[in-house]
């Protein structure tokens, strides 16, 4: 299950999809990121998503099968946000669900690392001196060539 | 002709979220369709040299030498910053 | 926030807990383990799962201070069950919020990790034939060694 | 005296859930406990000589080699199997 939505999310919903496949899976994580406090500058009022219709879609879709050929995981739901998002909002989740937690961590937290570098979001922080598109971070990219190794 | 789309930071630069291009012969490599957008000046030309620039032909990322064929569609973006 | 409770809990009310510290924070993420469905091994009808008062608490708090050493976490909350379980039912919880995904993923498997191997819990299985205690797996143990390097 | 917890299979085998239990002197190791409940015969030779058998002293879980001493809580058991 794989969403790009403005609306906000339920994680517990998520978290019952994900139960539903029990008893065959033994192990559920989840990851939910959330708008911070804008590195504690106070002139960010608002943080903007954009992303590129299809696309992002295609590439979610894309991980998740590279991640269902890396670990035997059973279901993965991810859902990201876009359009206007204020500080402590849900952004982004990530759901696995497997019959042991080491598949259901590593693949998390690999889709999320791929999810941060492949896949075509973008974020703008909004100032009341004027918009200001994020800068990609060169550690988001160093995390996720870890996986190639 | 192909369809090119300008995300994020780069519509802003432009000025410009869409447009229809003619390839100038039947098929183009990504490079060609950037010295051609290059050409039209900034900010254009500064847009197309950033090394930083991404490019999906069909919705997938791909390599400057990748060749476009007409009714593709070309998407331009910066590096991505969801999650 | 450690508990070792017979009753079920709730995943949402956990989440909401570690939401409460945004927008200081920007990621959580939790890990829940349920009872699989006993190896497919039919004659299993429950499992039962005792511990050692007072060691266990005491246990889970010394692994949230040396994950607190290791990660800067904000939050953890743990929750283990005891008693009698059936088949899906939620056995464990690890919660953790953090400023940073990798910090919160990190602390997240390490607890699970050392919980297997180090909390005095146990299981037994029931069966028609008699009651049988789970075997501890060396696998487990060797995840936990994996963090000393 | 000491208090000995005995948990899970041990618990089973031993039928005994806790004892108090006189150390020999004043102060004994848990090897010497040990060497003292396997004189019982078995079961309790045959759990005392298991290598996978863990002990904690007051709740910490301590090598064999480490010293007991009057109104201290030591508990035997096996390899835990939470989580």
């Amino acid at each position: 299950m794989i969403k790009v939505q403005q609306e906000d999310f339920s994680l517990a919903s998520e978290y019952e999809a994900l139960w539903a496949d029990a008893p065959k899976i033994g192990a559920i994580v989840t990851f939910t990121g959330l708008v911070r406090d804008f590195n504690a500058d106070e002139s960010v009022t608002g943080l903007f998503l954009e992303h590129y219709p299809g696309m992002t879609e295609k590439v979610l879709a894309q991980l998740v099968e590279d991640a269902k050929k890396r670990w035997p995981i059973i279901n993965v739901r991810i859902i990201h946000r876009i359009g206007e998002l204020k500080a402590s909002d849900q952004i982004v989740f990530v759901g696995v669900n497997s019959e042991h937690r080491e598949a259901a961590f590593a693949a998390c937290e690999f889709l999320m690392d791929f999810l941060k570098t492949k896949a075509p979001f973008w974020k703008k922080e909004q100032r009341q001196s004027g918009d200001t598109w994020v800068e990609a971070k060169a550690t988001d990219q160093e995390r996720a060539t870890r996986w190639q190794s | 002709m192909v369809k090119i789309l300008y995300f994020a930071r780069l519509r802003d630069q432009l000025s410009c979220a869409e447009e229809q291009f003619e390839l100038a012969v039947g098929k183009s490599s990504i490079d060609e369709i950037k010295r051609q957008l290059a050409a039209r000046g900034d900010p254009w030309s500064e847009v197309m040299q950033d090394m930083n620039l991404l490019v999906a032909v069909n919705q997938v990322i791909v390599e400057p030498t990748a060749i476009v064929e007409p009714g593709d569609e070309v998407g331009f973006f910066p590096p991505v910053t969801g999650g």
